[in-house]
């Protein structure tokens, strides 16, 4: 790896999701040195994962192959994956921050042509499908992955697969002796946006996503729905690969709840109401959805979203926080159960597949964060003086869609760059 | 009107919840309430309440003194702590329905021929009575707690019953005659009491 | 390994002559085998259960629980209290931790018991007897005394309520508890996991005074028991244990169902497993003969 | 264009182009055909070596054109990053041998392509240059602030703490805005339970002890000209005086109006001085310090209800359609100011959908909840104002019931309205020459296209775009608080440091004459042959930036550094005068006409598909990693935008034989995903004239067609193609082959 070239002036960007690359571009756009850390292979985050936004049900690739241009185009980035901050000190204006990158196995040589991916037979999860499909051993994590270069698992390190696959390519680019990197750079001002992960829903015990297969996760349907996704597009559920047409969505899945997250995830009314515009696309009137819920947070000017959706008669509202799901046995459809809480009707009712709109959980590491800032009891890091010039970005912040998180994180850029300009005398 | 219900109703004039805060077990929790429903939800008797945890919530709110105390749905809860287990705000809901119904009681609202009301203040009677629980005394006490032809029919209807748990000695008519207790039986009175007029005194002194 | 002391509170279906006797005879069999002292909280008195709602108000069922806490401190001081009822363990333990969360009320109560003399801390550990089991000795632990496994019985376990919500077992969850299918795992039998009444309400205390409500809920448990294959159901509670085997016949009457399913305690297995006979482990307490635990026990 | 042009094309046989294609005779038609000066094949050109063979002919050479022969423009742009020369890609890995079949029969074609496209990055080399920034280009730091309050302010305090000098601009007497207007704020900190200060008096003290920000108070603007980096505007106090400043960006924070409460009658509004909107609570809040609050006439309030999403969420005549986002959370607060004076004061919040999100919001409302503020999912149909009392009548929506409760006290949840000035969609620009100040408008701009910034919707002066909340039509200009989008404080000031951010980004660009986001740091411009223009207005009109005004010989004036670089200029000229040094009409237009035509007897169709190079052309590459087939007979372009598309490109392709053209761009209309909003849209209604060249050539309608295509139309941009090749099949080929 080149070096790293960084000085007080240069801002540290830690997570390459959309926050986190947002941040990058505009300080960089600006004019500002940026180094762009990513623990993952590819840059993207949980945006890269998605098959719409809502509400205007456009495609996230889109904004990301703009980003990526716009990565392309500007020598103030550098971008470097599979890299974690690993220690963290100093002060305003003067940190001096240690990466570790774990090996990739691949060098710049690889052209992503894919012969390596072809010749391995070693299989596993997919992780960016949730596991929902399987991947090679050797394998570029989508296709709009960014770098455009073929990573090889270290789980076939030191078998076979793996000296196949460095057979396979013509241009010297599988290096299996490649360890892991530390590096320790000195920067002015530190932008934290690693993000957030699904809440796990093997926590919340009553709707049995430990035990029943039809009931999922909103994150997973998302690549359920996506048709280059492992299925295709095609909403199959798990327990027997049937269509399903009658999907519930169940609300505040681990939010809002003192037995999970407390916070309200923000996000997950507007995600379910968008996923019941995926179950109509695909099957018209056949299809139906369903939607428990306590309060719909259609926020502001996106209203309009939810009026639309309320508008369809095969979308379905009811006020009620799900108390349990049972199996049905027979037909394998999960059976709902609870009160409608507006008039007081119990119900007891059967759908195809249950989507769990799961909370979001914070990725700051809690508790053992690097250096002092101020992390609040839901995880997020809250600005703070004592923090000094360590700026949390999108949803290191707060619950945030991925416009709030964008808006947050171009706020962040302008905090790190009055810190350097300041530490570079520029500020006039 | 019982005395205690008239001076409770002079005392909270148009604030149920603030009376429900002060002499209500656990009653203090009712306004963290989100009207989620899971409590509905989660009730294995659920069927038969008229009234729901989550919407007594909201009648204490909106102030619906009588319905709510002359409400039998409170004297549904088997104690089986799911909506506890489940409420994402936390509230102590078995025991705010206990509170309820006992409160209910107590003023004398609560519905006379309601059979959990019946029994459960007969279990507890019995087991104030000697500090322990006189199953055979309590069984019996229970069959006629609805008169004594009721009774007799309900005894014959439950014969086999008595008599399979005589025969595998887990009922003893050695109970009819003294049976188990504590001996320190005046003190636990004492306590009991004590405990009484604490409470009652504390309802007392509460200012709405 | 050394012997275990706990401070015991049987409660008054434990006692000579009530519905839970038979449990008491297993326990103390079962306790027997794996060297547990129960040192019984002197003059013990009924905790309401949690149907003593109605006739006793907050502060007078606390005191009637603290009674009992004040007594164990007294007789068994550093001893964690250890009860065998579902419903004794919760109200003694809700009473302790209320005691200590809320100031007001351990003076108010200690006020109360002051009245006899009496004065609570609240500062030993509450407890149940499956806690003890699995905490203190540990499904291995409990393994190494089986004499007989108990082969080829296909057993329910029914957790029920109180021993599970709102506190239960550590680790475990409340809507799909494993300690029980472990337990019989481990004393040899075959555990129905699927069995989805597991936590299901067995009516309790209203089994009394709403039976056709609380039977309807029985014959759902006993219902998916049979259906999951079970031919024997075990249970920690004795409310559970006398609501599900005894309304067996009122249920088959009205229903038109033929159950006749035995349930045991937990204990009960444990004792027969670890070669007891069935007199010790209670079985005679049955209304429903537990034949093939008695077959096991003759051997 | 100083030095003579020297192109090198490089091929490379990596990836399996070696092997499927003869890279020999590309190389021979690079030079024999294109003109080339060097054509050198490498075997892996992306590795150190092959990018060393080209840096050699740069530098030893005098090669200043390069023509890279080998995979997607999109693929290995690390490798192929050459300083001061023209790059062009030719894309035979991703375009020619991904998406065709390894066959005896297919593999002429194949080389038909490989060729082609050989022979197109040459052509595109010939007439493309290193752009140099413009002199237009000017830097000055300054940034004008439109709006005192809590935006505002945030805004200014934050550019002087990056080192940018700000000029704010208020309308009325003093700074604060709304937020001066309220007792406190909804917390922004953990445990966010306690209302906190509104902040104001530190902002203010802030921006006065600033010596950086000059405060204009009682001053509107009367006219704002130019360009970022080098705006002018006409600062005009209520005398009626006016100073003159230049800026070199613009943040627009003018916030939002009260919705008019009179509008509803029903909620008895008007009808008795106890209705009241949080707005007027929160000024009875101030006046009271402290104290309790008093009823206007001074009586005590012993209740309150709220009635949320007042005249808000509704499709009623007169009512706002959208939610106003901060309300729930507003109410909550105004309810705390009587539970913390008195809990014995009953506060009631009905509402129908309670919105308190994220972290704080939920510890929020639980904090309401414990200082005893009460809850009801309800509906209100009515306050009845009979004598002092008031009865909100209202349908419990938990207890299903028509219910009603008295209070003392009424206080209505109405929406914001931003403050964005003239719509310019029903507002026109006064005509060169004719311009006048209107009081109406905020900023009072010069543009052609109008007075103040496009809205969005419902009045807003929002982005359309979810990944670029800044986006904006007038570049430079940066709109941020509840003018952008319904908001409460929190978010505003979060809002107000993203804008400052593009604002002194806007500044530093501008001096260096790079582009804004999308074409970011493209330093070309268009460039404008005077004295071919007829005048006829298509550019002014069709920019989608509002860019290009006109001057008093009504020639249009491009102001540079508010250009995007998308083009659509370009393609509206009919007499083709606008360029860009990196990409013109010959740039496009060389391309297809060195595509060697085969003539009709062949059986080789050619297709022409320009494609969007934001989501059409990186399609096409998926679908290449996909390995999806399509028809050989295809020649792709990517253009920078539909909009750019000129009809020359078309005619000229007819002309020249191609039996048919695809156009690619991205979606248009309300749900635009146009990067240059409006460029794909107005390609759409330009192609729809393309029919009268088609006659007059007489040749079949269905040979032009014009697409939608998204980024993730892996497999349908294929078809597109594979479709055309078919309509071909069907009504044969063109009948002008040479």
């Amino acid at each position: 790896m080149a070096d790293i070239i960084a000085t007080n002036e240069t801002i540290l960007v830690v997570g390459g999701g959309i926050s986190g690359m947002t941040a990058a571009l505009e300080a960089a756009e600006y004019g500002k040195q940026i180094i762009l850390v990513e623990k993952n292979p590819s840059v993207g985050g949980r945006v890269s994962q998605l098959y719409k936004y809502f509400p205007k049900l456009c495609h996230p690739t889109c904004g990301q192959e703009i980003n990526q241009r716009r990565i392309k185009a500007n020598p103030n980035i550098r971008m470097m994956t599979m890299t974690e901050v690993t220690s963290v000190s100093g002060e305003e204006g003067n940190y001096s921050v240690t990466l570790t990158s774990q090996p990739r196995y691949v060098n710049e040589n690889c052209t992503a042509c894919g012969d390596c991916g072809d010749v391995v037979e070693a299989e596993f999860d997919d992780d960016y499908n949730y596991g929902l499909g399987k991947r090679k051993g050797v394998y570029l994590p989508h296709k709009m992955a960014y770098p455009q270069r073929y990573v090889l698992d270290p789980q076939i390190v030191g078998t076979p697969d793996a000296t196949k696959a460095a057979e396979a390519c013509k241009y010297g680019a599988i290096d299996l002796d490649m360890q892991e990197e530390t590096n320790t750079i000195t920067v002015g001002a530190i932008i934290w946006a690693t993000g957030w992960k699904p809440y796990d829903a093997n926590k919340i015990q009553p709707y049995g996503y430990d035990r029943i297969q039809n009931v999922i996760t909103s994150v997973e349907f998302e690549r359920l729905s996506d048709p280059h996704g492992p299925t295709g597009g095609k909403i199959l559920r798990p327990s027997d690969g049937k269509e399903a047409k009658d999907i519930a969505f169940i609300q505040c899945a681990g939010s809002r709840d003192q037995n999970y997250l407390k916070h309200c995830s923000r996000i997950c009314c507007m995600a379910s109401l968008k996923q019941t515009t995926y179950v109509r696309e695909r099957y018209g009137d056949e299809g139906k959805a369903s939607i428990y819920y306590i309060d719909i947070r259609a926020i502001d000017r996106i209203d309009d979203f939810y009026q639309k959706v309320q508008a369809d008669e095969n979308v379905h509202f009811i006020k009620s926080k799900v108390a349990n799901i049972v199996e049905d046995k027979a037909s394998g459809n999960p059976v709902l159960r609870g009160v409608d809480t507006e008039g007081y009707n119990r119900y007891e009712n059967p759908h195809e597949l249950v989507v769990l709109a799961v909370g979001m959980e914070p990725s700051v590491p809690a508790g053992d964060f690097p250096v002092t800032v101020k992390v609040n009891e839901h995880g997020f890091i809250e600005q703070d003086e004592s923090n000094g010039a360590i700026f949390a970005a999108g949803c290191s912040a707060d619950a945030l869609d991925v416009n709030r998180a964008v808006q947050s994180a171009t706020a962040s850029a302008l905090r790190a760059i009055q810190v350097v300009n300041r530490v570079a005398g520029t500020e006039g | 009107m019982s005395n205690l219900n008239q001076a409770m109703v002079e005392k909270y004039r148009n604030s149920f919840l603030q009376e429900v805060q002060a002499n209500v077990e656990e009653g203090d929790w009712v306004k963290m309430c989100m009207q989620c429903g899971v409590c509905a939800g989660s009730c294995p008797m659920g069927p038969y309440w008229e009234h729901p945890p989550q919407e007594i919530f909201m009648m204490i709110r909106a102030g619906k003194r009588e319905e709510v105390l002359s409400s039998d749905s409170m004297w549904m809860c088997t104690s089986c702590y799911n909506c506890i287990a489940r409420c994402p705000r936390g509230l102590p809901i078995t025991h705010i329905m206990h509170g309820l119904a006992h409160y209910a009681d107590r003023l004398g609202l609560a519905p006379k021929e309601q059979p959990t009301r019946k029994f459960a203040n007969k279990f507890w009677d019995n087991l104030t009575k000697k500090g322990r629980v006189n199953e055979l005394k309590l069984g019996l006490a229970l069959y006629f707690m609805n008169g004594f032809f009721e009774g007799i029919k309900v005894a014959l209807a439950n014969q086999k019953l008595g008599l399979n748990m005589l025969k595998a000695k887990r009922m003893s008519i050695a109970e009819m005659f003294g049976g188990h207790g504590v001996k320190d039986s005046n003190g636990l009175h004492a306590i009991l009491k004590k405990a009484r007029e604490i409470e009652l005194a504390k309802a007392d002194e509460f200012k709405g | 390994m050394a012997k275990k002391e706990y401070s015991f509170y049987p409660g008054c279906s434990s006692q000579k002559g009530a519905s839970g006797s038979n449990y008491q005879v297993s326990v103390d069999a079962m306790c027997d085998v794996l060297d547990i002292q129960l040192n019984d909280i002197p003059d013990w008195n009924c905790c309401s259960a949690s149907i003593g709602y109605a006739g006793g108000g907050e502060l007078p069922r606390l005191a009637l629980s603290a009674r009992n806490l004040a007594l164990s401190e007294e007789a068994n001081p550093g001893q964690d209290v250890v009860a065998t009822c579902a419903a004794c363990w919760l109200a003694t333990r809700e009473t302790k931790d209320r005691l200590l969360d809320n100031g007001g009320l351990m003076k108010e109560t200690n006020e109360a018991l002051s009245a006899a003399g009496l004065k609570v801390e609240a500062n030993q550990n509450v407890r149940h007897m499956v806690e003890v089991l699995i905490e203190d000795f540990g499904y291995e632990g409990l393994g190494q005394h089986v004499k007989k496994p108990l082969e080829g019985i296909k057993i329910a376990g029914y957790v029920g309520c109180q021993t599970n919500r709102p506190f239960g077992i550590d680790g475990e969850s409340f809507e799909n508890p494993m300690y029980l299918d472990k337990l019989v795992e481990t004393m040899g039998a075959e555990p129905i996991t699927n069995y989805d009444k597991k936590v299901s309400c067995c009516g309790g205390a209203l089994a009394f005074s709403e039976p056709e409500k609380s039977q309807a809920l029985i014959k759902d448990i006993i219902e998916s028991a049979y259906d999951s294959g079970a031919e024997m159901i075990a249970t920690p509670c004795p409310v559970c244990q006398m609501n599900v085997e005894v309304y067996q016949d009122q249920i088959n009457a009205k229903y038109k169902t033929k159950f006749d399913i035995p349930v045991v305690y937990y204990s009960q297995l444990m004792s027969v497993a670890y070669g007891k006979s069935g007199k010790e482990a209670g079985l005679d307490g049955q209304v429903i003969r537990a034949k093939k635990l008695e077959e096991i026990a003759s051997k | 264009m100083a030095d003579e042009i020297k192109i090198g094309a490089y091929i490379c046989q990596g990836c399996g182009i070696g092997d499927r294609v003869d890279t020999a005779q590309m190389a021979q038609v690079a030079q024999r055909d294109a003109k080339a000066s060097i054509a050198r094949e490498h075997e892996f050109l992306c590795n150190a070596e092959g990018v060393k063979m080209i840096q050699d002919d740069i530098d030893n050479e005098g090669v200043n054109r390069v023509a890279i022969v080998a995979c997607s423009r999109r693929a290995k742009t690390e490798a192929f990053n050459f300083q001061n020369v023209a790059i062009t890609r030719g894309n035979i890995r991703e375009g020619v041998i991904w998406v065709r079949p390894d066959t005896d029969e297919a593999r002429e074609t194949t080389q038909d392509m490989a060729d082609d496209y050989t022979r197109m990055a040459v052509a595109e080399c010939k007439y493309i240059g290193v752009p140099d920034n413009s002199e237009e280009a000017q830097y000055n730091r300054t940034i004008m602030v439109v709006g005192g309050g809590i935006s505002g302010m945030t805004a200014a305090t934050e550019a002087a703490k990056a080192g940018y000098p700000v000029h704010l601009i208020e309308k009325t007497g003093a700074l604060g805005g709304a937020a001066a207007k309220s007792w406190k704020r909804i917390p922004q900190k953990s445990p966010y339970r306690d209302l906190e200060d509104t902040g104001v008096a530190e902002l203010i003290s802030e921006i006065e002890a600033s010596d950086k920000i000059t405060v204009h108070l009682n001053s509107t603007l009367t006219k704002t000209s130019g360009a970022p980096g080098r705006f002018s505007a006409d600062i005009t106090t209520e005398s009626g005086s006016t100073t003159t400043e230049n800026f070199g960006a613009i943040i627009q924070a003018s916030g939002y109006s009260e919705y008019d409460a009179n509008q509803l009658p029903e909620l008895g509004y008007g009808k008795s001085p106890n209705v009241v909107t949080q707005a007027e609570l929160d000024a009875m809040a101030l006046e009271a310090n402290g104290g309790p609050i008093k009823t206007k006439d001074g009586k005590d309030i012993n209740s309150v209800a709220f009635v949320q999403c007042a005249g808000q969420r509704s499709e009623k005549e007169g009512h706002l359609s959208y939610c106003s986002g901060h309300c729930c959370m507003s109410s909550v607060k105004q309810a705390m100011y009587f539970k913390d004076q008195n809990p014995a004061v009953d506060t009631n919040v009905i509402y129908t959908d309670l919105r308190m999100p994220g972290a704080g919001g939920e510890d929020f409302y639980r904090g309401g909840q414990e200082k005893g503020v009460t809850f009801t999912k309800g509906s209100v149909s009515e306050v009845v104002t009979s004598g002092s009392e008031l009865e909100v009548k209202f349908k419990d929506l938990i207890l299903n019931e028509d219910t009603s409760e008295k209070v003392d006290l009424v206080v209505l949840a109405t929406g914001q309205v931003a403050n964005s000035g003239l719509n310019i969609d029903e507002v026109g620009q006064d005509e060169p020459g004719e311009w006048q100040s209107n009081p109406e408008s905020i900023l009072n701009l010069s543009y052609r296209q109008g007075k103040d910034m496009p809205q969005l919707t419902k009045g807003f002066n929002d982005s359309h775009f979810i990944c670029f909340p800044y986006e904006t039509r007038r570049t430079g200009i940066y709109a941020c608080g509840p003018v952008r989008r319904p908001m409460d404080m929190q978010q505003a000031i979060e809002d107000a440091a993203g804008a400052t951010m593009k604002a002194i980004q806007a500044v530093e660009n501008a001096g260096k004459g790079r582009a804004a986001h999308p074409r970011a740091g493209d330093l070309s411009y268009p460039i404008f042959r005077r004295e071919g223009c007829t005048q006829c207005k298509r550019c002014t009109v069709e920019c989608p930036f509002g860019a290009i005004d006109e001057d008093e010989q009504r020639f249009p004036q491009f102001n540079e550094a508010r250009c995007r670089r998308c083009g659509t200029c370009m393609g509206a000229c009919p007499v083709r005068v606008i360029s860009f040094e990196n990409y013109s009409v010959d740039s496009v237009g060389q391309q297809l006409k060195i595509v060697d035509i085969p003539d009709e007897f062949e059986e080789k169709p050619r297709i022409l598909a320009l494609a969007c190079e934001n989501d059409a052309y990186p399609a096409l590459d998926m679908a290449a990693m996909n390995k999806v087939e399509y028809s050989a007979f295809v020649r792709i372009i990517p253009i920078r935008c539909l909009g750019s598309t000129n009809l020359i490109w078309i005619t000229d392709a007819l002309n020249s034989g191609y039996d048919g053209v695809v156009l690619m761009g991205c979606q248009k209309g309300e749900n635009y995903q146009c990067h240059f909003v409006r460029g794909s849209e107005i390609a759409h209604v330009r192609m729809s004239k393309v029919d009268d060249t088609l006659q007059s050539l007489s040749l079949e309608p269905e040979r032009v067609s014009v697409h939608e295509v998204a980024i993730t139309d892996i497999e349908r941009a294929p078809q597109i193609i594979n479709e055309m090749a078919e309509t071909i099949e069907n009504i044969g080929m063109s009948p002008f082959k040479f």
